[in-house]
């Protein structure tokens, strides 16, 4: 969970001080700070909904198995988008080498059921690299629109590093969900 | 030197001309040369607009003929690409970026504006760096009433929006939203509205280097139970009509200071079977017929919101009933033509093709697939030009 | 024939000069020039092969028609390697609108089946564009390596151009080849 | 500013740190949360290199073991890449072309060196634009005996060579060879030999700045009757075969001042079927066996060339005989592992994919197909590191 605070803050400290020199509007730093603030991370920590439905794998005819993590249907991949790490060179946690850590990711609440418990799910892309050609994923339980930046899937979460190409996304458990 | 190459490439030209002359004296009819040429323009008539974006390399835009799905041609952009027709459909405005070792180093982002006639670039504008790297879809790219000005939407993942003015060719503000997402111009120029996380619609109006942010009642939309896509068109009453997760349409008034919700239309109450909208782009809209068109879903369950179509719905704003419902497989965007003989087109996720559905039997409103191609590869949104 | 002709004073004009610009060493650009020329023009005027086998289409499963330009099996395309251009805006001596020609080309010699001769054919690329989806034939008719660089089809003729990308291949015919 | 900022940040942290001890409370075990890492290396063990060229975005190089066929990772580069790795098998050269705008624009061209233990750049080195924008192959990206130089196969369409200092990491030298391709390093890094259209070799030996061109005796092959492919590899007694058209191997000793044929070996005398070399890479040899291994196909005709094998022939240059014809579909590009018992691996046209045959008989010598992966898409040139 440290690494979620550590990347959170090091994107406010980054990004929006250089936004911010950007702009020279009728628009305070302050409240644009606390109201992003309210929007990422307050997304990240978003109760559960009431709805425990199995989400769908990009490629509906394999076979299904939420406890193999070369599935789409593997339970921590409730609200992935891309092609996985584990598949490039890395694992389910690291990128494979040469490849840059995204600073920020979306999150997801996935239901694992081997201990019944949900499980908070950092999505994290991996950059500065061809997008791999390995074993691609999309499930959306829970993932919102952009308003709902932390957590939304359809962008390009390399969005705030220096090498911003996508190669590929690892999925990390940085917490147990509210409630769980 | 020069002396030297006129008498070599006198050489050059006797030994062709001798081999031509020798060549054509044998041959019964003479020999016309070929010649290489280029196409100056395309072929006349409305288009549709495939939107062929990559995440490692050049985007491909696809430009078809709408009646007989013709490839007309196509242009080039950068990474992730979001596509857009100027107002009067003669222009197509294209944002995309391009890293300096195509996949790191240093990033330019960049709206194109290309011709589409002819299909060259009339005007290159850079953009911050802030432009979202995101799936093709609506609201990312706009253009303001009076398509004076060109809006880009930002994620750093802080969101903001860039202004971009058409004729200076140049940035001319930047306004910070945060929380919100997704452009919808307004009918006044200098106003759009978005989006946001806590549930309500924010109007942004300018006025002059300013601009004052309204608000609308905060839960205007609920983000955990009836999302809304990032999608709004406007009707023939200049309501914008925003689609939600669950299959209703928000109708919004987006006229006064802040937005307000007028009325919430359900186009699947009365219907058995769970049905959603589903895919990137869920909606098209023919303002002859007043009509939406939708791609649905049947057994929606949380997280199936982009999930493709089994039927596209047919459903009359005025009357307020479904009025066709035609199978169609697979598709996550949706485009109609206008006029009062629609022909739909769809972005088609497992075939990686563009579709074309045409009205089967006109009495009962139905469509079925006409014509469908390949080489748009995978999309997620698709546009008409008029 | 003026075209082709053009196109090859074109590209010595341009490229070696510039070429020769950039080399200080101890051979003259006469030589330099005769050999370049001997080689890219000569090897266009090659006598035909002693062997009349039809080349085979990229695509072998599908029909063989040697007069239907969309089809790979198509006479003119003895020794195209390319993205047919009529399939991507274009026709099958014309470039897609806003793509720029090739100011150099490869030159196959085809045997035409309805009147029984032989054609010289210039493999034109247009440029400028990303590399078009439309349908792919290679086949390889007399085609030589790089050291008969007017023969050889494994390379971007869009290299003279100043925009360089790689669209789609047309095929016009600029000759009877010799002896036909 | 930073005091507010810091204000904002214990509120943040209190409601993260509050939900978490709320949660972990609960929880039977204490949960501990992963750490998101970077791999540092890849495994150790020899690797197959896999050159997937793109002709429109970035070209993607992949590693894979040699053992298991595993992933082990990949980089990336820009347009229609080359590959070599060094001679101690330590890093990975690639040339490939940057366009400004992708497909278009101010092109730069490069010659990056990757460390392959970490798949990180160790340095870039830019060279002229002249560099062929080929399909990948051999002899266009070479490096010389001692590794000190990087020959780089230029194409205007006239022809010439960028020499590359490692160390400098710079361009220092170009050489015209008008009317040649493909470029063969001799045992003295001074010196290359390139293939002629007029059927010679020409070897270029490099003094100081200053260059010396010899050639071999004209007609050393036919280009019409029997063409080389610009391939050549070096035998244990120190000369270079080329394969051709129609299956000789060329024995070329390259020592002297000026390359002179030594033998003719046809490797398919006596075989009934017209088999004949196809691809694009259509051999490979193993040292210690004193084995070529050559991609055929039956049935060979005027422009079969590059046409994708139907076998792979084993072929002991010691004793000049076929060892053994192993069925191999679809491949393009040949490379065999080192050592008394090789791994081959081959770039399927067909399938997209890298293919690894295995010993499946050691007393027939003959191979299966053991391993598959379609991660690395078309590729026409692949090539082990040790």
């Amino acid at each position: 969970m440290r690494n979620l605070i550590d990347q959170m803050f090091a994107l406010f400290d980054k990004r929006t001080e250089s936004m911010s020199r950007n702009m020279a509007h009728n628009h305070g730093r302050r409240s644009f700070l606390a109201k992003a603030g309210a929007a990422v991370i307050g997304s990240a920590m978003l109760p559960l909904l009431p709805f425990e439905q199995a989400g769908r794998a990009y490629a509906s005819e394999e076979e299904e198995n939420p406890m193999d993590p070369n599935s789409c249907s593997y339970w921590r991949y409730c609200a992935i988008d891309g092609n996985l790490c584990s598949d490039c060179g890395g694992t389910l946690t690291s990128c494979p080498p040469g490849a840059e850590a995204s600073k920020v990711s979306w999150v997801g609440t996935c239901h694992n059921p081997s201990d019944g418990k949900d499980y908070l799910v950092s999505y994290n892309d991996c950059c500065g690299r061809a997008m791999c050609n390995g074993t691609y994923c999309l499930k959306s339980e829970r993932e919102r629109p952009g308003y709902q930046m932390g957590l939304h899937n359809d962008i390009n979460w390399c969005m705030a590093n220096t090498s911003q190409g996508y190669h590929c996304t690892v999925a990390v458990l940085i917490g147990l969900a509210e409630g769980a | 030197m020069s002396f030297k190459k006129s008498v070599m490439y006198s050489a050059i030209l006797q030994c062709l001309v001798g081999t031509l002359m020798f060549s054509s004296a044998q041959a019964e009819t003479k020999f016309v040369p070929e010649k290489f040429t280029v196409e100056q323009t395309i072929k006349p008539g409305p288009n549709v607009i495939v939107n062929g974006a990559s995440w490692d390399g050049a985007s491909k835009i696809h430009i078809y003929g709408q009646e007989e799905l013709n490839y007309q041609g196509s242009v080039s952009a950068g990474l992730v690409s979001q596509t857009l027709p100027s107002k009067d459909g003669k222009q197509l405005y294209v944002l995309s970026h391009y890293m300096k070792r195509y996949t790191y180093g240093p990033v330019e982002s960049a709206v194109q504006i290309f011709d589409i006639n002819t299909l060259t670039e009339a005007k290159e504008i850079i953009v911050p760096n802030k432009a979202a790297h995101a799936i093709g879809m609506p609201g990312l790219l706009e253009r303001n009433y009076d398509d004076s000005w060109i809006y880009v939407q930002n994620a750093t993942p802080a969101t903001s929006v860039t202004v971009v003015d058409k004729k200076l060719g140049k940035v001319i503000n930047e306004v910070a939203v945060p929380g919100c997402f997704g452009i919808f111009p307004a009918k006044d120029s200098n106003k759009f509205s978005t989006l946001c996380g806590t549930g309500a619609i924010k109007s942004v109006t300018f006025n002059g280097n300013k601009y004052e942010i309204s608000e609308s009642k905060s839960g205007l939309f609920d983000v955990k139970k009836d999302a809304l896509y990032v999608q709004a068109i406007r009707n023939v009453n200049g309501l914008l009509m925003i689609p939600s997760f669950n299959g209703n349409i928000y109708m919004v008034d987006d006229s006064g200071k802040a937005p307000k919700l007028v009325e919430k239309i359900s186009i699947t109450k009365g219907t058995e079977g769970n049905w959603a909208p589903g895919g990137y782009q869920v909606m098209s809209y023919n303002k002859s017929l007043d009509m939406i068109f939708v791609l649905m879903h049947p057994d929606a369950y949380e997280g199936s919101h982009k999930d493709a179509s089994s039927e596209i719905w047919a459903y009359s704003m005025d009357k307020k009933k479904i009025i066709s419902r035609s199978p169609a497989e697979n598709l996550v965007a949706l485009a109609v033509s206008q006029g009062k003989t629609p022909i739909l087109f769809g972005s088609n996720e497992e075939d990686e093709t563009v579709d074309q559905y045409t009205l089967a039997d006109a009495k009962a409103f139905t469509f079925t697939k006409a014509g469908s191609d390949d080489k748009t590869g995978w999309s997620t949104n698709l546009q008409v030009d008029q």
